[in-house]
């Protein structure tokens, strides 16, 4: 099932970057970047089947990763959302030229 | 070393060596001397700037505004000759001394030399090389002179006439703010001309051929604070620069293709240009153009007439005696050159005489006395052309010296009588012009010496015998008849018309010519001296005539305008009339210009002597039939004063605008170059394609895409995420759709 | 000596100035929260880390010193990785030098800030060793957080919040991208480690594997983004703006090089047998970063951008050294970060310097007539931007720095001529925006209502003069700093430009 | 003298010496405590700078002319070579050395330099100590231009030139001083980066055994020639451009009326004295010798001679229709220096040597003119030719000079404007005499613009009321006035012992470019 | 070396990638962060599932736990903090030309992605098709996971602790608000 597996990986990868061109609420940026890792995590562990668990070890650690980014992301939207009482990308561009 | 044993080892076999022509080189040194001497002293007077001219410009107003009043208000008002005479200058004493001395010293040194050559009879040019000034590979240009029997004729003319004209100044110009500049002017103009005739080479004479242009500018615009005198000035210098041009292309052309630049190296090897080859005739022309410039032939007479805005004195040194004769004196000096091309030198002759008839013409229509002269030294050089053209150089270099005697007189004498009118004019503060004959009149009550003997040398320009002008213009014009028959520039064709025919057709002219100046001279004197006074009552208390100062060197030069003729009496004149030593400058030039007077005149037939007389008695009666004609058809008493005046009409309006070439050139070519300079080189090309377009559009293009691409960068995150992924796509594309 | 990366002791030894910087680290967290925050409690915890970076740097040049080497691993212990490392200790060292002033100035009392500097300098460390692709993205990652994190660490600046999450949210877009590589490199060659990766590639024929080569594109990106490299780079100006300014020297010069060395060592390493694959893309990749930041850097009037822009411009310089893919390739491209980010910490350093409250002057305007009233710092600024332009003597090391990638450029087995065409001529443009900055400096006359800045703190004005220092006398004797580069290059690269003729 | 000079182990010292007098004097100089204007008597700031400058230069000077007697114009090799190692790892050395053609290049920066200094004596008041420091810089940069024997050195050297004269323009300059500045340093920057690539390129090509680039002038020379013939043609177009831009050569001049224009005094004085000789020099030394087959090409040479002619045209016409004098001058200066390319590139050993002199002479001569332009500008604060006219009445000295100085720019015979052209002119007519005949009328237009332009200062009316209480010279402009005007009689009446010393030089560029551009080229096919 | 599947086997993988596709689609559709955020949990959910039948249970279990557990949870509660499933918040997608814009791109990045489902693995690389299952038969599901993680991807491991550390220092520094920044 290699195939479909990374057919489907791409296919959620490829919905994630839509997500992120498409949205303009940081949140759900976010959250479609957490849907293109997780795409990821799905190609490795495809991949495991045939190349032993090594993959499987791979997607703990972008479990890991977007843990902490999502620590870390979260606590930063909260602090622009302090400033700006708004997430929307649109109305952050005080930074531009 | 090498360089000090070549010379001593040339100069040891010559005749001369050993004698006081060793001293050649303190010939040009000594006017040199003066010019330091009175530049240094026209200097004297001005007063060191404040240390800082910044911080002090303001203080130091008040302290310099009544020096420099002095001075400015000797600015205004100079017209033409027209100096106001404010005070004299502290040093004039000194100058007096210093500027005729050293050519009164020069001249007698010449003497000395001229002595020691006519004793010696030197075979071969006695050359002096003192160092090298432009060594370079198989280029040696040394710094040395040469001494024969041309150059010798040219320095005592120089020297002579010059000290004349020096002494003469003296009175004219001893009121002059200017005076110690006046005379390091001239004194440096007779270093540059001595150069220009003692030079062994081609650049050593160019040094001297520019320098006495420098000079000339500088004197021309010796009035610099009236614009139309600086103009005059500028315009000489620039039209002679295009001469120049000829004369250095010339020079490039002869190190090119023989190697070398100096006289007897030149002469050596002329003949390796082939006689009569395209080459060589290309070189004559480009030298020629040089000529005219100098010279002020056609086509670059223009700026002659223009030159008299300097100080009479000064016209009468450079406009007529010496500078502008110096193109005849490179014809015969490069007579081994020319004589190999009949082309050139009938090109030569064609020039000079269209010239001398062209400026005849115009000088019938003139009422300024000076430029009345300009055109007839115009005229006459086209004589002296018409005379080297036709390869008679003797004829040629005979009538520059007569020349320089009665032009140089005719302009010492209305030099006289400028400053006549001028003081009269000042008298009364008049604003007349003080040059212009139709404000004359009549002056020979006035100024008796001077009307006598400038009408000794009207007679002598149109042709009376025996004076001088008589024996070497008709030498002129018998030897363009002798060599219409058989010569090599008889049998030489010029564009299609063969040149027996042309020579023929340039005696015409000639004779011409002759008539015509006879005309305008005795039109000059008439207007000037007879008739009634139209100069005011009130001022003709004032017209008196000059001190010795001024008369005395007149009086020489009468002499000398009376008695040139002797220097070379025709066989044809000594043979009727035994009046002395026939033939003495042809013998004394023999070893200069003789191979290359006889080269060219090979072949031509002899004119019998009953043909000669012929020619001499038709010269005589068209010369008295000008002045005759001038006598009874000019009306003096009826001249309206200047003021008076209505301008001519349809082809006298014509001449007396000069055919309007002044004008034609100036639309045609000055104002055309600065248009085209102004607005499309410096404008259009310079400020907009090259800085504009290419330069700074290229730094606005790079600021301009840098703008776009900054405003691409709008602060919203959502584009940045759509150009990384455009990115992706790009990239991606590039590694998985090959 | 030669570590044996499999054995977990030895894996740790070979590890020591890491392990040094990280466990200090931790102690310095620990340190920093057990006082109250203020301002002298974050100097102290400031001053500590500097030693510690000292230290490390003396434990770096320790086993550069004793020349040890390591066994095919998950690291590699080579001169490359120890000479990067110095670099980045330098940059952090500069960084938190300029932050204690900067920290004061602008009320940011958290000492966590520089214990977040010193766990990004271990994670870059990480990175310029790294042999395996997920330690690579683990680095990266360690990396960047702490960066998110910094540059959003000024509590009272809007902007600096705003740069904070827009480059988090494009920093954890590219990495996706970048991991979707990891992934698909891993499953086309079966491994993570770069040695193996590129054994596999030959023994498999892999040079034509759709997975590897979509993989590869997929890290270039990646790696593309951290490097600010074009069309990749549009996060860079605003969070550099945004950011703190000594976070922004830290960006500009630590985090840039740390990925180019991971970048680097990846492609050395790993797809040397690619060359003629990658090389074009790279080529493109080079040629439109040096083009875009150096135009667009025309138009900037905020000193911080312009730098911006420039540290853009300067990722191509480096690119174009990596295209060469030769050990001289190599040698020039640690020279070329090394004169990079000294003038880059300096220019920043004089920023700080210059800074008031806020932030809020950063016009380059502002610096009008400074000559006037700062010589000092202005002489400095213009040797810092005569560095960046690349300008001999005056600009020191700069020049040596451009030479020598040129030199690598021509060099190459296929020469880059174009390439280095391209390069001077956008060095060329460069000089229109260094050159704005030195003219604002010296030829504008300081306006009447101009404040006099403060006089800088000290620890700013060392790293002025020491990068300053630095630059000028290396610019007149680089021959030491040469033959140190020389030597820097990764292990197995020797190899590479062997098979690359 | 050569005895004495040989004692003092002359020739062993001479060329670092030359080079770190003016950087240790840069130092002493930044040193000197700073005097505010108000605090002094003159109202400039720091005044010791300049006096302390003034002898630095004097000592520059004294020092250089030693190499006059020393320099044995019959060795055609180095004179007084240094060879130091400098970045070994790149086959970087310090060399120096001095040939004909640098040892009169280098007495002209030495003899130009006090003069600048003294025209800024009173035109620079504010950062003086700066000024002057740069001043000393530049010297350094511009005198191991024509020193260095290492390209590497060379370009560090060339390059070194520009930051100092960018901030001489930019700071101290006249109203469009930045624009100006910044003009001047792009223009020149970008031609000198591909020169850069060029000379990497050359290096490399010509690495020694080790595969360290080498960029040692000597050993370039005999190694460049075997160069396939496209490369040396793209090499050549690359030195071509930057020398191009520093001369000016035609289209490439537009930097340079800015630049001249706006510079102080002392800028201008040098750029058009010293800095537009960088060019020439560049040609002569490097462009000519190292890629003889592309400069000797026949379309090549063509192209660039045509240039050159419509350089000396061209600028002249322009010059002609300037308001300001000191632009008419710039423009000039694209005039003369048509004249030294068509005398580099005619390749004959009169034109070049020719070209040597002009580029002497235009030296001397336009350096003397912007100093004349800055004693104007001093005054009056206009370099306007309208706003001044008859000044030779209130100020004959400064006439005086201002005449002589034009007329050897004009290239009237005695001065040294004449040697250089008839020089370069009658050298060219053996190879390109249609091309010669055209630029000999550039001596007509010389004249023409010059003589306008000092007619409408000097002379015409005295009719502008601030003109009339014009001061003339003092003793200090006279001072760095009389210097120049010695200069242009000795060059004019006398320059025989220039010539031969530059002789043997000229020659063997002559010989060396001749012999290898007329051998058959190694085509790319048959390596 | 494809094994064979059951029908069933297929039969799931498909309906389960379906549902992960729908409810991704159905995600990046949503304009309110609340809903996106549960369409997307039930993205993960599927994945897990799907994870499960590739022979990943444990990964499967953090999936589930992990993500759908605790990752998405602290998104809603931000969402819910900082009350943005307000009706102002929700006009938050681009207008249609850039959501057809970016459909165009997506499928332009998919048409280029797809050459990797035609590639071949290199076969000797490939562990015996049942070499997971053995694994886990031997080492059961946290075993198999965990040899190579304390092994061979120990200093991965231990950069994972390092990374949390600094992720929690970070949000801590960030976190503090305006109330601790106030000297």
């Amino acid at each position: 099932m290699l195939a479909e597996s990374l057919a489907l990986t791409a296919a959620l990868f490829v919905i994630g970057v839509i997500g992120v061109l498409i949205h303009r609420n940081a949140i759900i940026i976010f959250m479609c970047v957490e849907l293109m890792l997780t795409a990821v995590n799905l190609t490795f562990v495809a991949f495991s089947r045939f190349y032993g668990t090594a993959g499987q070890v791979f997607v703990v650690f972008v479990m890991t990763v977007s843990a902490a980014e999502a620590a870390v992301g979260l606590a930063i939207i909260i602090a622009i959302f302090r400033h700006r009482q708004t997430i929307d990308l649109k109305d952050i561009n005080l930074l531009k030229g | 070393m090498l360089l000090q044993t070549a010379v001593s080892a040339a100069s040891q076999a010559h005749p001369l060596s050993g004698t006081i022509a060793e001293w050649v080189w303190l010939l040009p040194i000594l006017p040199l001397a003066g010019f330091v001497i009175n530049g240094l002293l026209s200097l004297a007077g001005a007063h060191f700037g404040p240390t800082d001219p910044t911080a002090a410009e303001h203080e130091h107003h008040s302290e310099g505004a009544a020096d420099a009043s002095a001075i400015s208000h000797a600015g205004h008002g100079a017209d033409g000759d027209d100096q106001h005479a404010v005070k004299r200058h502290r040093w004039a004493g000194v100058v007096s001394v210093v500027g005729p001395g050293v050519l009164i010293l020069s001249f007698l040194l010449a003497l000395g030399i001229w002595q020691a050559m006519a004793s010696a009879q030197p075979a071969a040019p006695f050359i002096q090389r003192y160092f090298s000034w432009m060594p370079v590979g198989d280029l040696h240009i040394d710094a040395a002179f040469q001494l024969d029997q041309l150059s010798m004729l040219m320095i005592l003319v120089i020297t002579g006439v010059g000290a004349l004209i020096h002494v003469f100044s003296v009175g004219y110009m001893r009121d002059d703010p200017g005076y110690p500049r006046y005379f390091s002017y001239l004194n440096l103009f007779v270093f540059f001309m001595l150069v220009l005739v003692l030079g062994a080479n081609y650049p050593v004479l160019f040094v001297g051929w520019e320098g006495v242009g420098l000079c000339s500018y500088l004197l021309i615009g010796f009035w610099f604070n009236d614009k139309a005198n600086a103009d005059a000035g500028k315009k000489a210098f620039i039209v002679n620069r295009i001469g120049d041009f000829g004369l250095l292309v010339a020079m490039f052309m002869l190190f090119a293709n023989i190697g070398v630049l100096d006289f007897i190296g030149v002469s050596a090897k002329a003949l390796d240009l082939g006689a009569g080859s395209a080459l060589v005739t290309t070189i004559c022309l480009f030298m020629f153009l040089g000529c005219t410039g100098k010279s002020a032939q056609i086509p670059l007479y223009i700026w002659l007439p223009d030159a008299m805005a300097g100080p009479t004195p000064v016209s009468a040194l450079i406009h007529a005696a010496t500078m502008v004769t110096a193109g005849v004196y490179l014809i015969a000096r490069s007579s081994f050159l020319f004589s190999l091309s009949p082309v050139a030198s009938l090109t030569v002759a064609v020039v000079g005489a269209v010239t001398a008839i062209f400026a005849a013409t115009i000088g019938l229509k003139q009422w300024d006395i000076k430029k009345v002269l300009a055109y007839s030294t115009i005229s006459q050089l086209g004589y002296m052309f018409v005379g080297v053209g036709v390869g008679a150089y003797v004829s040629g270099m005979f009538h520059l010296v007569t020349h320089a005697f009665f032009k140089a007189l005719l302009f010492l004498g209305s030099g006289s009588v400028i400053h006549a009118m001028h003081a009269a004019y000042h008298r009364t503060h008049s604003n007349e012009d003080a040059q212009d004959m139709r404000n004359m009149g009549g002056l020979r009550r006035y100024l008796p010496v001077t009307c006598v003997l400038m009408w000794i040398a009207t007679l002598a320009i149109s042709g009376i015998p025996p004076l001088s002008g008589f024996m070497s213009k008709d030498e002129i014009l018998g030897s363009v008849f002798a060599r219409a028959q058989g010569s090599t520039l008889a049998s030489a064709t010029w564009l299609g018309i063969p040149g027996s025919t042309l020579l023929y057709i340039i005696y015409a002219i000639g004779l011409a010519a002759a008539f015509l100046t006879a005309v305008y001279m005795t039109r000059m004197m008439l207007y000037t001296f007879h008739g009634p006074a139209r100069t005011g009552t009130e001022e003709e208390e004032a017209l008196h005539e000059a001190p010795w100062i001024m008369t005395g060197p007149l009086v020489v030069l009468g002499i000398l305008t009376v008695f040139g003729g002797w220097l070379n009496l025709p066989e044809v004149i000594t043979g009727i009339i035994p009046l002395g030593p026939r033939e003495l400058l042809a013998h004394w030039l023999d070893p200069v210009v003789g191979d290359a007077t006889t080269r060219i005149a090979a072949g031509a037939a002899q004119v019998p002597a009953s043909t000669e007389q012929a020619l001499i008695g038709a010269a005589v009666v068209i010369a008295v039939a000008g002045i005759v004609f001038a006598m009874t058809r000019l009306k003096p008493d009826r001249l309206p004063r200047k003021r008076d005046a209505v301008p001519e009409h349809g082809f006298e309006g014509v001449v007396a605008h000069k055919y309007y070439v002044d004008e034609g050139i100036e639309r045609t070519i000055v104002e055309p170059t600065y248009a085209v300079s102004r607005s499309f080189l410096w404008r259009v090309i310079d400020n907009g394609l090259i800085d504009g377009f290419f330069v700074n559009g290229s730094a606005a293009l790079a600021r301009g895409l840098g703008w776009v691409g900054s405003r691409l960068q709008t602060g919203n995150v959502g584009i940045y995420a759509w150009v990384l992924v455009v990115g992706v796509l790009v990239m991606l594309g590039a590694f998985t759709l090959r | 000596m030669q570590f044996d990366l499999t054995m977990p002791a030895q894996l740790t030894s070979a590890l020591g100035p890491d392990l040094l910087l990280m466990g200090g680290a931790m102690v310095l967290l620990l340190w920093s929260g057990w006082r109250r925050e203020s301002d002298e409690h974050q100097r102290s915890v400031g001053i500590l880390s500097m030693v510690l970076c000292v230290l490390t740097m003396v434990a770096v040049g320790y086993y550069a010193y004793r020349g040890y080497t390591a066994s095919d691993g998950v690291i590699a212990v080579d001169n490359f990785r120890w000479a990067a490392d110095e670099i980045f200790l330098i940059a952090t060292l500069g960084t938190i030098a300029m932050s204690l002033d900067y920290n004061r100035r602008e009320g940011i009392t958290p000492g966590e800030s520089h214990v977040l500097l010193l766990f990004s300098t271990s994670g870059m460390m990480i990175l310029a060793a790294a042999r395996d692709l997920i330690i690579v993205f683990l680095g990266i990652e360690l990396m960047s957080i702490a960066i998110y994190v910094l540059v959003g660490l000024n509590r009272r600046r809007e902007r600096s919040a705003e740069g904070a999450i827009k480059y988090f949210l494009l920093g954890a877009f590219s990495t996706a991208f970048l991991l979707y590589g990891i992934a698909l490199v891993y499953g086309a060659t079966g491994a993570t480690n770069f040695l193996v990766i590129k054994a596999n590639i030959v023994r498999f024929n892999l040079q034509h594997s759709g997975l590897l080569l979509a993989g590869i594109a997929l890290l270039l990106v990646g790696f593309g983004f951290k490097i600010a490299a074009a069309p990749f780079h549009m996060w860079a100006p605003d969070v550099y703006e945004g950011a703190p300014t000594p976070i922004t020297a830290y960006m500009a010069a630590a985090v840039k090089a740390a990925a180019f060395a991971a970048f680097f060592r990846l492609w050395l390493e790993a797809f040397p047998t690619l060359l003629s694959t990658w090389h074009e893309a790279v080529w493109w990749l080079a040629a439109l970063t040096m083009i875009v930041g150096n135009l667009v850097a025309l138009a900037q009037r905020n000193i911080k951008r312009l730098l911006a822009y420039s540290s853009i411009a300067h990722a191509g310089y480096i690119l174009v050294a990596m295209v060469v893919g030769t050990s001289l390739g190599s040698s020039a491209f640690m020279f070329y970060l090394f004169a990079y980010t000294m003038a880059t910490l300096g220019a920043f350093a004089v920023i700080v310097a210059l800074g008031r409250a806020g932030e809020d002057n950063m016009e380059v305007e502002e610096y009008a007539g400074l000559w006037s009233v700062r010589p000092g710092l202005a002489v400095a600024m213009a040797v810092f931007m005569l560095a960046l332009l690349g300008f001999p003597i005056f600009g020191g090391i700069g020049f040596f720095a451009k030479w020598y990638v040129l030199e690598a450029a021509l060099k190459a087995p296929f020469p880059q001529t174009r390439l280095a065409v391209i390069l001077v001529v956008t060095s060329v443009v460069s000089a229109g925006y260094y050159l704005y900055v030195v003219m604002v400096m010296f030829m504008k006359p300081r306006s009447s209502t101009a404040i006099l800045p403060e006089r800088a703190g000290g620890w700013t004005r060392a790293v002025v003069w020491g990068s300053a220092a630095i630059i000028l006398i290396f610019g007149l004797f680089p021959d030491a700093l040469v033959s140190l580069t020389q030597r820097s290059t990764p292990a197995m690269s020797k190899e590479v430009a062997l098979r690359s003729r | 003298m050569a005895s004495f000079l040989d004692s003092i182990g002359y020739n062993l010292w001479v060329l670092p010496a030359l080079l770190a007098i003016p950087l240790v004097g840069a130092v002493i100089v930044l040193m000197l405590p700073v005097r505010e204007p108000a605090a002094t008597a003159a109202g400039v700031e720091t005044p010791a700078a300049r006096q302390v400058a003034l002898w630095l230069f004097v000592l520059e000077f004294v020092v250089s002319i030693g190499l006059w007697w020393s320099f044995n114009p019959a060795d055609t090799g180095w004179q007084a070579p240094i060879d130091i190692g400098w970045i070994p790892t790149w086959g970087v050395r310090f060399t120096l050395g001095v040939d004909g053609i640098a040892l009169m290049m280098v007495l002209l920066t030495t003899f130009i330099m006090p003069l600048s200094v003294l025209g800024s004596w009173t035109t620079i008041r504010t950062k003086v100590r700066s000024y002057y420091a740069l001043l000393l810089i530049l010297t350094t940069g511009m005198l191991g231009v024509f020193l260095a024997r290492d390209l590497f050195l060379f370009y560090v050297m060339w390059e070194v030139m520009l930051v100092p004269m960018y901030f001489i323009i930019g700071v101290w300059g006249g109203e469009r001083r930045i624009y100006a500045s910044l003009k001047f340093f792009i223009y020149t920057m970008l031609p000198s980066l591909l020169m850069l690539v060029a000379i990497i390129y050359l290096g490399l090509h010509m690495k020694g055994a080790d595969g360290t680039p080498d960029f040692s002038y000597d050993r370039l020379l005999t190694g460049a020639v075997g160069m396939p013939e496209r490369t040396a043609l793209w090499l050549f177009a690359a030195f071509f451009l930057a020398f191009a831009v520093k001369v000016p050569i035609f289209p490439f001049h537009t930097w340079l009326p800015d630049a001249h224009v706006e510079a102080p005094t002392a800028g201008s004085v040098i750029l058009a004295g010293i800095m537009l000789k960088m060019g020439t020099f560049g040609f002569l030394r490097f462009a000519l010798p190292l890629f003889p087959g592309a400069a000797m090409n026949p379309t090549i040479r063509m192209i660039i001679l045509i240039l050159a002619l419509i350089g000396i045209i061209y600028g002249a016409l322009v010059a002609m229709v300037q308001p300001d004098f000191k632009k008419l001058v710039a423009y000039s200066s694209v005039s003369h220096l048509g004249f030294v390319m068509l005398g580099i590139f005619a390749l004959t050993l009169q034109s070049v040597q020719g070209a040597l002199m002009v580029m002497i002479n235009h030296g001397i001569s336009t350096g003397a003119l912007f100093l004349l332009v800055g004693i104007m500008y001093e005054r009056r604060h206009s370099r306007l030719i309208d706003s001044y006219g008859g000044i030779a009445r209130v100020a004959p000295m400064f006439a005086a000079i201002l005449t002589f100085v034009s007329l050897s720019s004009i290239g009237l015979p005695g001065t040294n404007g004449f040697v250089g052209e008839f020089l370069v002119l009658i050298g060219s007519f053996r190879t390109y005499p249609v091309l010669t005949i055209i630029a000999t009328t550039g001596v007509i237009f010389a004249a023409v613009y010059l003589l306008w332009a000092i007619q409408r200062i000097l002379f015409n009316p005295l009719d502008k009321a601030e003109n009339e209480h014009l001061t003339d010279l003092n003793k200090r402009e006279l001072a760095m006035l009389v210097p120049l005007v010695a200069a242009i009689i000795w060059l004019g009446v006398y320059p025989a012992p220039v010539l031969r010393r530059m002789e043997g030089s000229a020659q063997l560029l002559v010989n060396r470019v001749e012999r290898a551009g007329s051998l058959p080229r190694v085509s790319e096919a048959g390596r | 070396m494809e094994p064979h599947y059951s029908l069933i086997y297929v039969f799931h993988f498909y309906l389960f990638g379906v549902i992960a596709l729908a409810s991704a689609l159905t995600f990046v559709t949503r304009k309110s962060p609340v809903t996106a955020a549960l369409w997307l949990v039930n993205t993960m959910f599927s994945l897990a599932a799907l994870y499960v039948m590739l022979d990943a249970q444990f990964v499967g279990v953090m999936q589930v736990l992990v993500y759908a557990g605790a990752i998405m949870v602290v998104f809603l509660f931000v969402v819910m903090l900082l009350n943005l499933g307000h009706p102002s918040e929700l006009a938050d997608a681009r207008g249609t030309g850039w959501k057809l814009a970016a459909g165009l791109i997506g499928l332009g990045l998919l048409s280029e992605i797809m050459v990797i489902a035609r590639t071949k693995l290199p076969q000797q690389l490939i562990v015996p098709r049942d070499f997971n299952e053995q694994q886990f038969q031997k080492l059961n599901a946290v075993g198999m996971i965990a040899e190579p993680l304390f092994k061979d991807y120990l200093l991965a491991f231990e950069l994972t602790s390092v990374l949390l550390l600094v992720a929690i220092t970070g949000a801590v520094v960030l976190g503090r608000g305006r109330a601790a920044g106030a000297r």
